[in-house]
């Protein structure tokens, strides 16, 4: 097998053994659900429903503002009990629809696909129906697809990258996606190929999901257009440059995107959903994640509508284990640790990781000495320790001149850091001061 | 503030507010280098108070009658005469510390306390409180030079102003009394001044 | 106009002062400083020539001088002989003593020196580097030279050197050597 | 609102996981690394060796203990290793016969110079041993250039004794090389064996705590700089290979030039610091006044690092391509 890689990285445990073979299973709605109208990246949506208004399943509740934006659906059937700011995964309060689930699951009735054959669609209607139905980048960037799917015309695309790598230690969503929906992968792929106009599909999957890279290749039969490209296992091989290096070897320009360099990147998790939108015509209202972790009881992985609480899922996988140390929205890498379990599942929620308080690394933070660690690691060839040096000091300048917004935040750094210093904290800090300077300067 | 107080002030800044050394960091060429041993820091000492103190004389004399433009020269020639008879007179009086000065003396010239001293106070004031101040700085930097010269000669020979201190038991710091003592030294007592200035400023 | 003539005028006068001065206090201060000179190179005569009273200049170039040493009966008893010369760090004055037949050398003194201190600067130290100067045969080269078994093996043509300051040593045998031929060379000649 | 839910969870930044690397793992592979060449030193130099490691030690801990007390800073980063590491080192670089008193001089030197007054772990400039030992070297010059044979030689006159770099320089005569691997020369306590220091800076390459650009760097250009000389002038210039096994030059380019906090942060400024050492250590044993010059070396391209950093930052992935 011609494993492919991008330089450097690291190699954390990958623990995926806990929820891998758990197939995916329905979670049923919960009693409430919380829509949050900003989940995506770009302008928040702005809500089309009033208190007491009965919606239905599939319902537009929350309409997109601006290109880069998406539409946000009711998931369930029932009454808007209220919209009001309800706290998010991310962090902020955010302005959320409340539906009342009554169970009821009734379809709204303009939910039917264009076309009966998801085939027969042409670029613009993809374009549209992936945009009326809200979809967004489920690998957790959350960014509008609809987007990515009209790169300008001076840039042809050549070539679509569905990211299988999940190299995110404790995830197996993709890998169960993988396994479990071969053929609307495949069939997505195809689609979003034709619609960004490419010739070539890869399919990137790490080697530690050896029954995957089988499956596909058996599947393929050796098209040419279509191949399985084995990735080395290795954190963050998932990060769309590091994909775009390791199977294509080209390098996206600092600053640039994707298809600058020809090349559409896109989660499976996110065909999947694209393929499911034009066949069924259901707007993006349920996604599938997992619950791992020592700290929960039965790991699993499920799929659950948007706006189900936290809490709800992790009893249903049958609760903590032991004192809970650390709630996170997504992998232990890159995931956002939360400070409650009432908070609802948002469109880009990968998994939900419970880790015990024993599992927490329990480290002194040491001054920086030099060792380089960060340096040998970071997959943007950064040098990390210089950079939050820069930006603790506030010269963001300079630090943007070692690199500061070109950071990806994978969090090689702080992780393999003997000094435990949170250095991906101070890049954050460093880009949004950088960002705050330059807004003022702009004045 | 009153005027008695204003002319305490003008004396006494020098000493420790605004040491020309320890704070202003002036004069760095003759501190680092004749400050080896309390003898030739002495001697340093008594020339520079010697030219400070005639320069600012004359200075704050004829200050109104030097047009601007041509200050800096005239204050140079007015520093660079008493420089040279103060090396004049120790080649023949003292021509032990005159050798062991060696180019120090004639360098006073260039000194930046004294050229600064001029521009910054005897220019502008009268003859008794440049003369304080000229007192007050030139006897500042023999405060620290004198401080300098007894940390080094003491570590580096084991004796201060030649007499022995240190008993034979000591083993003398060859660094002390050579150029990298001087930088050592001087980062130490500038380090150390600054630090009870803060000190004092806090309480 | 007016105002930069009075400028000109000013410096003008500042310098004239100035310059009397000076002058008046060159004058003044002359004669000591050059006693200082004298007594200092006499005083060095008399100490690498015993029993020198009277002296007399042979020679008297900028970096090499021959004095003849006489005593009080105005017999020769020696030449000092006065040369500059390159040592570790910067130059080296010696002033040394030798008897009138070019044999022996009576006595080393170094006059100026800029070697290291507590390492080089020890060629003025009597105890550790001077001693070994005295009497020294110099029909000859001076040799310098490091005997395994200590000072007691010493030739009477080597000296030791100072340990961890070889080099200061060794600037002061070959400046030695140099001033020995030269001043057999101008004896010879008269 | 937020009041209703007390957090029963820890909050931090990402990531959430750590690998099991810290400053003080680190520090104590260094120095048990390190009881290689001290094990050697110790056979060599008996109760002299013992005697300079453990006040070098003793006091290069009081001093950072009394720094930090009096900096106010947490004292129990007296036990980080780094304070530990600068005493083995101090020692290491001293001649086995000097006083005691100048080693506790040195320690002391080393910390509170060396490292306390620029803010203490990785914010000094200089290695803080080798800060300790050019005090030392400029203080007592004497003391500091006398040697002592090891206790396993037989030597009638133990006064003037050469190292094997100053045996050449002074009177050309060489060391067998048989003696330099395994240790049996004079020379400072951690100048000895050949042999177990590249075993520790082995093992230290292999767990990749060094970088492994600084000592191949450093010992590549000394022989290519002196091998360069060597055939030019072989009667003249000694060979490279005892260049290499002679003096300091194997201690500091794998346990001294590669202190982290001192050594340049980017790939390329690494090579250029090594190929500095290098070069510097050829110019100092062949042109210099002194036999040795690995120390002067290393702290002289120690205060080129900043700069180093400054100038070599690596190209950022994409860097440079067209959007």
């Amino acid at each position: 097998m011609n494993k492919k890689t991008f330089p450097k990285g690291v190699h954390p445990p990958d623990k995926k053994e806990l929820s891998k073979e758990f197939k995916i299973e329905v979670f049923p709605a919960g009693k409430t659900v919380v829509i949050p109208l900003h989940q995506h990246t770009g302008a928040p949506a702005e809500p089309l429903v009033k208190k007491k208004d009965r919606v239905l399943k599939g319902q537009k509740i929350g309409e997109a503002k601006g290109f880069i934006s998406a539409n946000i659906h009711s998931p369930v059937s029932g009454t808007v009990k209220s919209i009001e700011p309800h706290v998010t995964p991310l962090g902020k309060n955010v302005l959320s629809v409340i539906i009342e689930n009554d169970g009821e699951d009734e379809l709204f009735p303009e939910i039917k696909p264009l076309k009966n054959d998801p085939h027969s669609y042409s670029p613009e209607e993809v374009r549209n129906a992936v945009r009326e139905a809200g979809i967004v980048g489920l690998g957790g960037a959350a960014f509008p697809t609809s987007v990515k799917l009209s790169p300008p015309k001076e840039y042809p695309v050549d070539t679509v990258i569905l990211n299988g790598a999940e190299c995110e230690p404790y995830l197996t969503t993709d890998y169960r996606l993988m396994l479990e929906r071969v053929d609307e992968i495949i069939e997505g792929a195809e689609i979003l190929k034709e619609t960004v106009g490419a010739s070539k599909i890869y399919l990137g999957v790490e080697d530690n999901k050896p029954d995957v890279i089988e499956l596909y290749e058996q599947k393929l039969n050796g098209r040419a257009d279509f191949e399985v490209a084995p990735l080395k296992t290795k954190y963050p091989q998932g990060g769309e440059k590091m994909l775009i290096k390791a199977i294509l070897g080209r390098e996206v320009p600092t600053g640039g995107l994707p298809f600058h360099v020809g090349v559409l990147v896109q989660n499976v998790g996110t065909t999947y959903a694209v393929y499911e939108t034009l066949k069924t015509g259901m707007p993006l209202i349920e996604r599938v994640l997992t619950i791992t972790g020592e700290g929960v009881k039965e790991p699993k992985n499920l799929q659950v509508r948007i706006g189900t609480m936290f809490k709800d899922i992790i009893e249903f996988a049958g609760g903590y284990v032991g004192k809970p140390g650390k709630l996170i929205m997504g992998g232990p890498m890159m995931g956002i640790s939360q400070w409650t379990d009432i908070v609802p599942v948002l469109k880009a929620t990968s998994g939900i990781l419970v880790l015990p308080e024993e599992e927490l690394p329990k480290k002194k933070e040491y001054n920086c000495i030099g060792c380089n660690s960060c340096t040998e690691h970071c997959p943007m060839n950064l040098v990390p320790t210089r950079i939050v040096t820069l930006a603790k000091n506030e010269r963001f300048e300079d630090a943007k001149d070692w690199g500061l917004m070109d950071c990806i935040e994978c969090g090689t750094c702080s992780y393999v850091c003997p000094a435990n210093i949170p250095l991906v904290h101070w890049i954050r800090f460093g880009k949004s001061g950088y960002i705050k300077l330059k807004k003022k300067s702009e004045k | 503030m009153d005027e008695n107080k204003s002319y305490l002030y003008d004396f006494i800044k020098g000493l420790w507010k605004e040491n020309p050394v320890l704070v202003q960091l002036l004069g760095m060429c003759p501190t680092l280098a004749v400050t080896n041993a309390v003898e030739n820091a002495i001697a340093m000492s008594v020339a520079v108070v010697f030219v400070l103190t005639a320069s600012a004389i004359i200075i704050s004399l004829i200050r109104k009658l030097i047009p601007a433009q041509v200050r800096i020269a005239s204050y140079i020639v007015v520093i660079a005469t008493f420089v040279t008879m103060a090396d004049r007179y120790l080649a023949a009086f003292y021509p032990a510390q005159s050798k062991a000065l060696g180019p120090f003396i004639p360098l006073i010239v260039v000194n930046c306390i004294i050229l600064g001293r001029m521009e910054a106070f005897a220019s502008k004031n009268g003859v008794f409180r440049s003369i304080l101040d000229a007192l007050g700085m030139s006897f500042g930097f023999a405060i620290a030079l004198l401080l300098m010269s007894s940390f080094r000669e003491i570590l580096g020979n084991g004796t201060w102003l030649n007499m022995r201190v240190l008993g034979s038991w000591w083993d003398n710091w060859m660094v002390m009394i050579l150029p990298p003592g001087a930088f050592l030294t001087l980062g130490t007592i500038v380090g150390v001044s600054r630090f009870i200035q803060t000190k004092l400023k806090k309480a | 106009m007016k105002s930069r003539f009075y400028m000109i005028f000013v410096l003008t006068l500042v310098a004239v002062i100035s310059s009397g001065l000076l002058a008046y206090f060159a004058v003044y201060t002359q004669p000591y400083i050059e006693k200082n000179k004298k007594a200092e190179i006499e005083k060095a005569i008399k100490e690498v020539v015993p029993g020198t009273i009277e002296s007399k200049v042979l020679k008297d170039e900028n970096k090499f001088k021959i004095f003849a040493g006489y005593d009080k009966d105005g017999k020769l008893l020696g030449y000092a002989v006065y040369t500059v010369g390159t040592g570790f760090q910067d130059l080296i004055t010696i002033m040394f003593g030798v008897d009138k037949h070019l044999e022996k050398m009576y006595r080393l003194e170094v006059l100026e020196q800029k070697e290291t201190p507590g390492l080089g600067a020890k060629i003025t130290d009597e105890n550790i580097f001077l001693k070994f100067w005295k009497n020294k045969n110099i029909r000859g080269e001076i040799i310098l030279a490091k005997p395994p078994k200590g000072e007691s093996e010493l030739k009477d043509n080597e000296v030791n050197a100072i340990s961890g300051a070889t080099i200061s040593s060794r600037s002061v045998v070959t400046i030695v050597n140099k001033a020995l031929k030269r001043v057999k060379e101008e004896v010879k000649n008269g | 609102m937020k009041k209703q839910y007390a957090s029963e969870f820890v909050l931090s930044s990402s990531p959430h996981i750590r690998n099991k690397e810290s400053v003080p793992k680190i520090m104590y592979w260094v120095v048990g690394t390190l009881m290689l060449p001290v094990a050697a030193s110790i056979y060599f130099f008996r109760m002299n060796a013992i005697r300079i490691l453990l006040i070098s030690i003793i006091f290069s801990l009081l001093t950072e203990f009394v720094f930090l007390l009096a900096r106010k800073k947490d004292t129990s980063a007296v036990f980080d290793g780094s304070a530990l590491i600068t005493g083995i080192l101090l020692a290491l670089t001293l001649p086995p016969g000097l006083k005691s008193s100048y080693v506790a001089i040195g320690a002391f030197v080393a910390i509170a110079l060396g490292k306390q007054v620029f803010g203490g772990l990785g914010y000094n400039i200089f290695n803080p041993a080798l800060v300790g030992r050019a005090f030392l070297q400029a203080a007592f010059p004497v003391a500091m250039t006398t040697w002592v044979p090891p206790v396993v030689q037989k030597v009638v006159d133990a006064k003037t004794f050469a190292t094997p770099l100053g045996g050449f320089k002074f009177s050309h005569v060489l060391a067998p090389y048989k003696d330099l691997l395994i240790g049996n020369t004079g020379g400072s306590l951690g100048e000895t064996s050949a042999i177990l220091i590249i075993i520790g800076g082995l093992v230290l390459l292999f767990k990749k705590y060094i970088d492994w650009r600084i000592p191949v760097g450093i010992l590549t250009s000394v022989f290519v700089f002196e091998g360069a000389l060597w055939l030019a002038n072989s009667e003249k210039f000694a060979n490279p290979l005892y260049f290499l096994f002679a003096g300091g030059l194997l201690l500091g380019a794998f346990f001294m030039a590669t202190d982290m906090v001192t050594s340049p942060l980017t790939p390329k400024g690494s090579w250029i610091y090594a190929i500095g050492i290098g070069f510097l250590v050829v110019l100092i044993r062949v042109f210099g006044g002194l036999p040795e010059g690995v120390m002067y070396s290393i702290l002289i391209m120690n205060s080129f690092v900043p700069l180093l950093n400054r100038y070599t930052r690596p190209k950022i992935l994409g860097e440079g391509g067209k959007k």
